[in-house]
């Protein structure tokens, strides 16, 4: 059973967002049951900034303060990957926000780095080994990951894991 | 072409309700009847049907829909009353004509003469009854709205 | 060194003697609670292929947050999930017009037990906590425990929040989380486990204890728990499904932190848009005329916070200005409501009655607001853009501030009616 | 000269001429009532020709009954500008989430008169015939045309007579009378005209079933539909605190009709149409393994107190077949009222009924309710198009509230016959 699996180290352009972003404010309610997701692309973030999303590119980073991704369960992390963000920075985490980047395999490190970068900044983040390095070449510490949380993020979230675990404990 | 007692709901689903656009609104026409009735409907600019065009509810969207999507004309064997209404008063021409219905064929050509009450189509000239002279007035002059004179002017406002 | 409730039940599922703060492990689940939800993770459970779910008794499922399905896609999910409750032999479904709040229904029908590990999809699962379970959200991951019947828990800190003395009038459960919330803050309790002590918690009514740990998860807690006393066990005595065993905290237990509220200082408080630890005393929320009342939600839908609201607009009208949406949160909860003539009431004063369910909260169903406009609501969010667009704003408050404010038309205690 | 129809008589008032059947007149409305999934382009219409006052405001009412209470955000937005219109132009009144259906509202509260001409954006106005009173639908940017200059074309339509006779055999009801009468005349057998409904059998019929009858005229294509003022008319006003009516309007006994239908309300069984014609009706009995997901009563055609009243005879002490859902939605917060003082109310959420805000429902699929794919409904409602209650892969078959209510018990659709003689 062989899986692709991701590398967990990423280099992007930097988009900074304050503390307490609420999933509310990232994925509108009204797209969870939508059928038709095209429409959820531009709405992301509507709560925050309407034309935020339009901003986004494949591989952007996001760089948050505290608390981002508190409130409801909602699947925001896999909506921003929808959006292009290849990975999510913050000084903290909702706990329900984390477990759901995880389990959708969304690469998130918790770092203090968002008061030392500014939109359009390029940086590198690397979630197995929990650091983040600035464009001034400072590498800030990170909240390391158990290897079973990589594990799962490198094999692209909690569905592929359990599908491998499922496979080692049948053969 | 289309058959009998074609209603609203067929012709406009209510859920589109709040698009106020009529090219918008082309989009959903007959979208109950599938992509394929919905492409033909836009290449068309003549739409004919049976008996009791248009039955149900009153969405106008049923006749500002179909004039989104090019039609200029509807001819059937009998129209329900609101969808008649609604046509005129938007400016959608309409024939009320069992035979001229039956005279067509779908893909033909068709001139018509509303005021004389005539029309020729591959099967020849048929004579069918002209709309009344209050309600050619309206039609002529595009709908309801645009027969009063100039935006602005109402009835209610003081001058 | 002694363990608190969530070291206890989560070292006792995961079969291992003891776990600290901060260890990884995979446990056990004893009951999964979803709504209409189960069907955004269908794709994902067969993509497993496992055809069957781990034990189909474990499974409870009400749907409650599209119901009566609001339009296409809400039907397309409430059938999918009559069809798989179907084809698993899932007998713990309940139809609307039987269920309503998944995390209600389940208290009601007894499937949240002390001892035991409850899951579910909805951020709110925590809710029944107050039952003396471990109950953890596990957001749209699910589909691999309907599977294996397992998951991996992070062990949490566990907090204790001693809430000591009597309320006054129309001050409860919910206005000691808002205070809760202001003073710690949106992420006071990120990751951790509340544990609710202290007389005013002793005293409270079932209802009331739901409300403390529903809302522990606004404060970033994993779950919020109420260590079980015989008024649980009377709540749960001819309703528990299963036999099971009390778990408490050691005396000598490692907690992270203590927190102290004194129940009789506190006036009813609103949180002003847009977060719910924004909470202010009412006496200094000023005039703030509103356009619609929200009354419901797992928060505060249940009887005892319908009898509060009728009792205040008994014999009132609603402000001409103002409409009120009101969903008991189960369908137990409005047959017992129509029973007592509360509903006689609401319809009297012009508040409009809806089905059982989750109904206006999070802009899921109707009772969406207009832009620009505001609302009251007796649920536990008020992001930008919760209950309609983001120009509309929403405040958070008790049943009592809710019903009083719609009859005023503006935001106002029941003590200034 | 023969004498002239109700609907000649109350043209003539309007036209203040005498005008007969085919002529074209200009009126200006008693009533001008708008609905919420109306509004927006109203005021598109209004905005767009520079409109800024109305000619009557005071004859203008609002009523929110089609998305109430708010489903989306943009329903939302179309109710708070709607709030602001109404406050602006200073419109008579606006009935807001929770009040109920137009038709409903306007007529238990009497605030419609016999003789009386109301044009509505809904084609069901005309279910205020069962009061005397004119009701016809018309298109939004004509009734933005209506509110600007006050005046609207109408041509003076020719009448069709029903002649009721006999009553109406036990669990049998109007909607079954109305259902037959539509099945012999079929979709277009009243096209542009207005059915009258008189006869002997008429006096044993209440106000309900009369409005039930006015109702589905629609289906007939009916331009409206009316019924000669009688004593039951002046005991509905007089309930009300109105005892002095207008002079009531009533056809000359010679005046003409183009036909006159006959129909015998003690030949009347249960009836259901099926999908997806409102005339492809067949005898309840006929129908023996349809199997139904979801039951629906409410609306505008059977959504009274008198119809919960049915329902709650059939499902007391029963419930609902495992695996169907039924939805109540009251047609007005007086009918919601009226049947929890009763203990109505409980025993349908005893039985297991889902009863949602008081408004048009799941009838057009707009709001709770909506079908999934390959699901049947049985509806109490007036119309079964295909895709008629939102979903074009869903049947609706349309019964009476017994029917309804018989059905949800059963799991089957069911003549209520079957349950009630055992």
């Amino acid at each position: 059973m062989t899986h692709t699996t991701q590398a967990l180290s990423f280099q992007g352009r930097v988009w900074t967002l304050g503390d307490n972003i609420d999933t509310d404010m990232i994925l509108p309610g009204r797209f969870l049951y939508a059928i038709d997701k095209q429409a959820l692309r531009q709405a992301l973030f509507e709560g925050l900034d309407p034309l935020f999303a339009a901003k986004l590119r494949d591989g952007d980073i996001v760089v948050a303060g505290r608390n981002f991704g508190c409130g409801s369960a909602r699947p925001a992390a896999a909506a921003m990957r929808m959006a292009g963000v290849c990975c999510v920075v913050a000084q903290s985490f909702s706990r329900t926000f984390l477990r759901g980047a995880i389990d959708s395999g969304v690469p998130v490190l918790e770092c203090d780095v968002v008061d030392r970068v500014r939109d359009g900044d390029m940086i590198r983040v690397d979630v197995a080994g929990a650091t983040v390095s600035l464009a001034d070449g400072s590498v800030l510490p990170g909240n390391p990951y158990p290897s079973f949380v990589l594990d799962i993020l490198r094999i692209g979230g909690i569905l592929p894991y359990t599908r491998q675990q499922l496979a080692v404990s049948a053969g | 072409m289309l058959g009998d007692d074609i209603d609203t709901d067929v012709i406009y689903p209510a859920r589109y309700l709040t698009v106020l656009d009529w090219t918008e609104q082309a989009q959903h026409v007959f979208e109950a009847l599938g992509p394929q009735m919905q492409s033909k409907v836009r290449e068309a600019s003549v739409v004919a049907a049976g008996w009791n065009l248009g039955c149900g509810s009153s969405r106008e969207h049923a006749v500002t829909g179909l004039l989104g999507a090019g039609v200029r004309l509807v001819v059937a064997k009998s129209f329900a009353r609101i969808f008649f209404r609604n046509a005129i008063n938007n400016g959608l021409a309409v024939i009320e004509s069992p035979a001229l219905v039956d005279a067509l064929a779908e893909g033909d050509e068709l001139a018509v003469d509303l005021t004389a009450g005539e029309a020729t189509c591959r099967s020849g000239t048929l004579q069918f009854a002209p709309l009344p002279p209050f309600l050619l007035g309206i039609l002529r002059q595009g709908g309801l709205w645009a027969s009063v004179r100039g935006p602005g002017v109402a009835a209610g406002e003081r001058q | 060194m002694g363990k608190t409730i969530a070291e206890k039940i989560l070292a006792r599922h995961a079969n291992c003697p003891a776990v600290a703060p901060g260890d990884y492990v995979t446990a056990d689940v004893d009951m999964v609670v979803l709504s209409e939800g189960l069907s955004l993770v269908l794709e994902d459970f067969r993509s497993l292929g496992r055809g069957r779910v781990f034990d189909p008794e474990r499974l409870i499922v009400s749907p409650c947050q599209t119901t009566p399905s609001k339009d296409l896609s809400a039907a397309f999910h409430s059938l999918r999930t009559r069809q798989f409750v179907q084809e698993q032999g899932i007998r713990n479904y309940f139809e609307i017009g039987r269920g309503g709040i998944m995390h209600l229904v389940t208290a009601e029908n007894g499937f949240a037990l002390p001892g035991e590990i409850l899951v579910g999809s909805d951020s709110h699962t925590c809710t029944n906590g107050a039952l003396g379970a471990l109950c953890v959200s596990l957001g749209l991951g699910f589909a691999p425990t309907l599977a294996t019947g397992q998951t991996w828990f992070k062990v949490p800190h566990t907090a204790r929040v001693v809430v000591e003395g009597a309320a006054r009038p129309w001050v409860g459960a919910k206005d000691v989380m808002l205070h809760l919330l202001a003073e710690k803050g949106s992420d006071g309790f990120l990751y951790q486990s509340i544990e609710f002590y202290g007389s005013f918690v002793r005293d409270a009514p079932m209802s009331e204890r739901f409300v403390l740990c529903n809302m522990a998860v606004e404060a970033g807690a994993k779950t919020g728990i109420v260590p079980p006393d015989e008024k649980t066990l009377a709540y749960l005595h001819g309703r528990a499904k299963r036999p099971f065993e009390v778990v408490t905290s050691d005396p000598d237990a490692d907690f992270i932190s203590e927190v102290l509220i004194d129940v009789a200082a506190l006036e009813p408080l609103v949180a002003l848009p847009d977060n719910p630890a924004n909470g202010v005393p009412i006496s200094q929320v000023g005039h703030v005329a509103i356009d619609q009342v929200f009354i419901g939600s797992c928060s505060n839908g249940r009887i005892e916070d319908l009898r509060i609201c009728a009792s205040i607009l008994e014999g009132r009208q609603v402000h001409p200005r103002v409409r009120v949406v009101l969903m008991p949160g189960s369908h137990s909860v409005y047959t017992q409501a129509a029973r007592e003539g509360l509903l006689a009431t609401f319809a009297a004063a012009g508040v409009s009655v809806g089905p059982a369910g989750c109904g206006a909260c999070a802009g899921f169903n109707v009772g969406v607001l207009g832009d620009g406009e505001r609302a009251i609501s007796t649920a536990n969010r008020n992001f930008k853009g919760r209950m309609g667009p983001p120009s509309s704003q929403v405040y958070l408050a008790n049943p009592a501030v809710a019903a009083a404010s719609a009859v005023a038309g503006h935001i106002l205690s029941p003590a200034d009616l | 000269m023969s004498g002239r129809t109700m609907a000649e008589k109350i043209f003539s008032r309007m036209a203040g001429r005498e005008v007969r059947a085919g002529e074209f007149v200009e009126v200006s409305p008693d009533w001008t009532f708008s609905l919420d999934d109306g509004i927006g382009l109203i005021e598109k219409y209004l905005a767009a020709h520079g409109v800024t006052t109305l000619a009557h405001p005071e004859r203008i009412v609002l009523f929110y009954d089609h998305y109430a209470p708010a489903d989306t955000p943009l329903h939302g937005t179309i109710h708070r500008n709607g709030r602001l219109f109404a406050r602006r132009h200073g419109i008579f009144r606006l009935h807001d989430v929770g009040d109920g259906i137009s038709h409903q509202v306007a007529t238990e509260t009497g605030l419609v008169q016999p003789g009386q001409v109301v044009v509505n954006t809904d084609s069901h106005t005309m279910t205020i015939g069962a009061t005397g009173a004119l009701g016809m639908g018309i298109g939004a940017s004509e009734m933005a045309f209506l509110m600007a200059t006050g005046k609207l074309w109408f041509r003076v339509p020719t009448t069709l007579k029903v002649n009721l006779t006999g009553s109406l055999a036990p669990w049998a009801t109007a909607k079954d009378a109305i259902l037959s009468l539509i099945r012999t005349l079929t979709a277009r057998g009243a096209t542009y005209r207005i059915v009258e409904f008189g006869g002997e059998g008429l006096g044993r019929l209440d106000m309900a079933s009369r409005m039930t009858l006015c109702n589905m005229a629609t289906e007939l294509g009916a331009k409206s539909s009316l019924i000669e003022p009688d004593a039951c008319t002046a005991a509905h006003f007089a309930a009300l605190g109105r005892t002095e009516l207008p002079t009531l309007v009533r056809p000359d006994s010679d005046c003409r009709y183009d036909a006159i239908h006959p129909l015998d309300l003690s030949s009347v069984q249960p009836m259901v149409a099926r999908p997806h014609r409102v005339d492809n009706v067949v005898a309840a009995s006929e129908l023996h393994d349809v199997a139904i997901h979801q039951a629906f009563l409410g609306t505008c055609t059977n959504g009274r107190y008198e119809d919960l009243v049915v329902a709650a005879g059939i499902l007391k002490g029963r419930r609902l077949a495992p695996g169907v859902r039924m939805i109540v939605t009251p047609a007005s917060r007086e009918v919601y009222r009226r049947a929890i003082r009763s203990g109505v109310l409980e025993i349908l959420a005893d039985a297991g009924c889902t009863v949602t805000t008081a408004g048009c429902g799941a009838c057009a699929g707009m709001h709770q309710g909506a079908l999934g794919d390959q699901e049947v409904c049985i509806s109490s409602s007036s119309r079964n198009f295909l895709g008629r209650m939102g979903n074009r892969n869903a049947l609706v078959y349309l019964g009476s509230p017994a029917t309804v209510s018989a059905s949800a018990v059963t799991g089957r659709i069911t003549d209520p016959r079957e349950l009630t003689t055992h």
